[in-house]
């Protein structure tokens, strides 16, 4: 299809493991996807649901938070946190009618390019199948609906 | 006068007179009729004091303003706080978040029938099995128990909305949201709120528009319901003070009965349990 | 006196949806507010005092005032000029809010021209009172409920009709549209309360600028900006830069004004953490005496209009006209004592 | 596109001709207006201020640091305090910013003539006294005795210290500097300005003082300028305070009744102690 929906997707990884698993995806010239636009970060600990709203709300179709597998985290209990905050983030989210499936949550080691090009691609398809997100329809809307009353 | 009035008044004034606290905060009615917060000083004033129904604000939130000493050198005011079984939790939060001493507080416990917002019994009371406060150090009783609701399930409404589709609850709270104007006296009128800087209002790092549109006050709301992820106490001050009626508690409240699922947890029940999102169990493996 | 029906009315408006913005209160979950109609059954006759103003037509609670694109040079523009706008069921007390915001936008220099922009664009059709609802007291602050200042038309219901007067040449072109019959009608006076309070001359607020009942008071605010995000006179703004859009070289901004409250904590806080305003004491007290002093000492009009709305909005149950009441009580007091 | 004359939502666009370092957190940043009608239209007398914006960021209100008469560009301190600043202090000479103004009241310079003029200004605060110094200067026979007072928490904190000899070395001229703590070299006053005030014993005859700085600074600084035997009509003020607009439409900067931005920033002190509410 020409006009195919391109999901725009976030994903924080953790500077220890998935990203040194994105690394080694690439290195080994494995493809994934192109919609994903990565962002290093210390530990999947230090995502801050702060940031995957915040992603969502700046036109993010889908947040991807990869750490390192449980027991390897390298600060011992970060990526243990995070399981704890993403599966109410989680349920909230869908609470709040935004799909769950948009934001994923795994472990991937360093080891693991192959699975990193993996699970890109698997979330990807899954966003391009839920299409945009309805967030940025209604910020849309609310803004033409606003330029209409105010302007 | 009803009897829990004057049960109220006296031991308001009771503390006042032997000089335990230097204020009550309590409740008393406006010219309208409506009740509302009340701060007495003088042991002659707690006959301003009331209770019914529409008293449906936490007072704990006021005890902000007096945590810390007004001066050098000066010590932590005293304060005796009226309260629900609800509101003492969130007193039992502060003293676990570290932001009140219990030696500083006398706890006028009320044994609770229930409160109203916009003349209706709030959803959490119509299923509320903890009519006796927790901790107090007066007791405020009736003269006939409050009896308790059959024992239902206390979700209903919140599983109702999760048998929707993702598209009919997105409708349901952008609709709701509309309505918001981005007033923040939910999160004024929250004990559990008490940043010095709300995300909302920083400015270095950016979080938010300005913007009082549907996505900011989406983000806003999403936002401040998990900052209080284990630790709403499920008082209704945001519902109450909203003026747009938004059923705010329905968010809180989703998060309330995930956490008792996965981790048992009810906020408030003591002060010395870490809240679950801060600790860790290496043993568990959640669906996320 | 022109008198019409309901269906008439009904028509004149879907005329009107045709071709421009009708903005009229409607029902939300059992609030009424201003919104942008596309058809005239969506507007709610039955309500009382809206519980938001129409403020919003003339200054919207977000809107840009300026688009700004950052590339190798910076240009700059602004916004497009706004439609015209028929607002319909003004309550008397909003349409002489609007004539206190002119006061301060248009009639002091700098005239804004966002705002007389979209002052210039609307059309105000009034709906009198047929009495003071519960927390209402336009009486104190010199309005009435079938007050005409500031409208284009006022309609009143006067049993199954309507009675319909103009007060400008566009009411009276609007009108002309709408078909009513010319007869001679009674319109009844409208109910009023009794027992209200006397408001005090400013110079009377300044003597009492510093007793302890502004402390008192305030004890119970909880610093939120629901009573002047309510009103419809407060027009404090906040303004921000916000990205709307990036591209390689190239960054867009929209200039926002978004509604802010003189109540808020933060409000007076300037950069390295100095406020001026610290308390809620300091605060809460400049609300009102913005509204009964400063505003009229420096625009003319007071910056009140007595709708009650912040009654109602408070969650601590502050009452501004009881502190209109307190405060013609301390007077007396001061006067009898001094 | 924009409208002409739009004061309230339009800055100019101007670019940056020069940065220099004032002192330890605080630059002097030179800009000119890119139009040049603009730029010729823009004068300004001191004590005046403008709204910059960095785009993007926001806008602030700075007071002009430079004299209109000495030439078209238009100078103002930057501390780095805030969100705006720090964009501002990662700015580069060739970047584009937006002015409005210029904004408020300056000081009333023509009343000002044939009086001793004592400058009292208090780390940052002394950028906008800087455009009253160069115009005593260049009108030197219209004023009398000038006595400048610096004062800075720190010596790292003083600002203009290179333009120290030259307000040296002008007729009748002295100058003198104070800071809170001193640091090893230092051979001036150490203590508060209000110390140095004292020490310097000004004659409050035919004297007309002003004075910027913290509103700290500015509540002791009248306090012994009163006990010394200045009238509070002889005590001149700029003052500081959040704003939005800079004309008098947002309401964020009012104190009492009397709007900063358009009633003020300069005051006599006289009117500042008629304000309900206190400017500290």
């Amino acid at each position: 299809m020409p006009n195919q929906f391109e999901p725009k997707i976030v994903s924080f990884l953790c500077n220890w493991c998935s990203y040194a698993g994105a690394d080694l995806a690439g290195t080994s010239r494995i493809s994934y996807p192109q919609n994903i636009r990565i962002i290093r970060v210390p530990c999947s600990g230090r995502v801050d649901p702060l940031f995957v709203v915040k992603a969502f709300l700046d036109g993010a179709d889908g947040v991807m938070v990869l750490g390192c597998h449980p027991g390897d985290c390298h600060y011992q209990q970060g990526n243990y946190i995070a399981q704890r905050r993403y599966s109410i983030m989680h349920r909230l989210l869908e609470f709040t009618g935004i799909e769950s499936e948009r934001l994923f949550v795994d472990w991937v080691s360093a080891s693991e390019g192959k699975r990193f090009a993996e699970v890109v691609t698997a979330f990807t398809e899954r966003v391009r199948n839920l299409g945009p997100l309805p967030l940025i329809g209604t910020k849309k809307l609310s803004k033409e609906k606003f330029q209409e009353v105010a302007s | 006068m009803t009897s829990l009035e004057n049960q109220i008044r006296n031991s308001a004034r009771k503390f006042l007179e032997d000089g335990q606290v230097s204020c009550v905060i309590g409740y008393e009615r406006d010219a309208r009729g409506r009740a509302r917060p009340a701060f007495i000083v003088k042991a002659d004033d707690t006959e301003r004091l009331i209770w019914d129904s529409d008293c449906s604000l936490n007072l704990v939130n006021y005890l902000h303003s007096r945590k810390s000493p007004p001066g050098k050198d000066q010590p932590i005011p005293k304060t005796a706080v009226v309260v629900r079984p609800c509101d003492v939790r969130a007193i039992q939060l502060l003293i676990n978040e570290q932001q009140l001493k219990r030696e500083n507080i006398k706890i006028i416990g009320i044994t609770c029938a229930g409160t109203d917002i916009n003349h209706q019994l709030r959803t959490e009371c119509e299923f509320c099995q903890e009519r006796i406060p927790l901790i107090y150090d007066v007791l405020v009783e009736p003269e006939k128990p409050v009896e308790l609701p059959a024992s239902q399930d206390a979700y209903a409404d919140i599983e109702e909305m999760e048998s929707w589709s993702s598209e009919e609850r997105f409708d349901f709270w952008t609709k709701e949201f509309d309505r918001c104007i981005r007033c923040y006296a939910c999160r004024q009128a929250c004990p559990g709120c008490y940043c010095f800087e709300c995300v909302a209002e920083q400015v270095d790092p950016h979080w938010t528009s300005i913007a009082l549109e549907v996505p900011e006050k989406m983000f806003f709301h999403v936002m401040r319901a998990f900052h209080l992820a284990g630790r709403c106490v499920g008082c209704g001050a945001c519902e109450a003070a909203c003026p747009m009626n938004i059923p705010l508690g329905k968010l809180n409240r989703k998060i309330a009965k995930e956490i008792l699922e996965l981790f048992g947890y009810h906020t408030g029940d003591n002060s010395e349990n870490l809240p679950p999102l801060v600790c860790f169990n290496p043993d568990e493996r959640l669906k996320i | 006196m022109k008198v019409t029906t309901q269906n008439k009315i009904n028509e004149w408006l879907a005329g009107f949806l045709q071709k421009s913005v009708v903005i009229a209160p409607v029902e939300t979950e059992g609030k009424f507010v201003y919104r942008q109609i596309e058809e005239y059954s969506q507007i709610a006759w039955d309500f009382e005092r809206t519980d938001m103003p129409p403020k919003t037509a003339v200054f919207p609670m977000t809107e840009p005032i300026l688009y700004i694109e950052q590339g190798s040079k910076t240009i700059l523009k602004n916004p497009p000029l706004p439609k015209n706008k028929i607002v319909f069921g003004v309550r008397p007390c909003d349409a002489r809010s609007m004539l206190a915001l002119d006061a301060l936008f248009i009639n002091k220099e700098p005239i804004d021209p966002q705002y007389a922009h979209h002052r210039e664009s609307v059309t105000l059709i009034g709906l009198s009172c047929p009495q003071m609802w519960d927390s209402c007291f336009c009486t104190v602050v010199g309005g009435a409920p079938n007050s005409t200042d500031g409208l284009d038309i006022l309609i009143t219901k006067v049993g199954d009709h309507y009675a319909v007067q103009t007060f400008t040449e566009k009411g009276t072109e609007l009108t002309d549209k709408l078909i009513s019959e010319e007869k001679d009608l009674a319109i009844p006076k409208p109910v009023l309360t009794e027992n209200l309070p006397t408001l005090q001359k400013s110079g009377e607020w300044m003597e009492l600028f510093n007793n302890i009942f502004w402390e008192e008071l305030s004890q119970s605010c909880i610093s939120c900006r629901a009573c002047s995000f309510v009103c419809p006179t407060c027009r404090c703004f906040d303004v921000r830069d916000e990205l709307t859009a990036f591209r390689p070289g190239v960054k867009e901004f929209e200039r926002l004004r978004a509604w802010d409250s003189c109540t808020a904590a933060g409000y007076r806080r300037i950069a390295g953490g100095h406020n001026p305003r610290d308390t809620q004491n300091k605060r809460l007290r400049n609300r009102f005496y913005c509204k009964f002093a400063y505003y009229p000492d420096d625009f003319g009009p007071l910056g009140c209009v007595g709708c009650g709305r912040c009654i109602d909005a408070c969650p601590a149950g502050i009452n501004i006209l009881e502190v209109i009441t307190r405060v013609e009580q301390m007077t007396e007091r001061e006067k009898v004592n001094g | 596109m924009l409208e002409e004359m739009n004061i309230l939502t339009n800055p100019n666009l101007a670019t940056i001709t020069g940065i220099t370092d004032l002192a330890t957190n605080i630059k002097l940043v030179q800009v000119q207006l890119d139009d040049p009608g603009v730029r010729k239209n823009f004068k300004y007398s001191p004590g005046q201020f403008a709204e910059v914006s960095v785009f993007g960021v926001g806008e602030s209100p700075f007071g002009l640091a430079s004299s209109s008469d000495r030439g078209d560009t238009i100078e103002f301190a930057v501390n780095r305090v805030g969100t705006l600043t720090e964009a501002l202090f990662r700015l580069d000479i060739g970047d584009q910013v937006g002015v409005r103004g210029p904004l408020g009241h300056g000081f009333p310079m023509e009343d000002f003539k044939g009086n001793n003029i004592l400058i009292l200004g208090g780390g940052i605060g002394g950028a906008p006294l800087r455009p009253i110094i160069q115009t005593i200067f260049d009108h030197r026979k219209d004023y009398g005795k000038v006595t400048i007072l610096w004062a800075a928490r720190s010596p790292d904190l003083l600002v203009f210290t290179n333009e120290y000899d030259e307000w040296r070395s002008q007729p009748d001229v002295a100058l003198h500097l104070t800071v809170d703590k001193a640091t090893e070299g230092w051979q001036h006053d150490e203590g508060l300005i209000t110390a140095l005030i004292e020490k310097s014993k000004p004659s409050p005859e035919n004297t007309i003082t002003v004075t910027c700085g913290p509103p700290i600074m500015i509540k002791f600084a009248m306090l012994t300028l009163e006990k010394m035997g200045f009238q509070p009509k002889q005590n001149w003020v700029t003052l500081e305070a959040k704003m939005k607009c800079g004309v008098g439409k947002c309401g964020r900067c009012n104190m009492g009744g009397v709007f900063v931005c358009t009633d003020g920033p300069v005051f006599c002190f006289e009117e500042v102690k008629q304000f309900l509410e206190s400017f500290v």
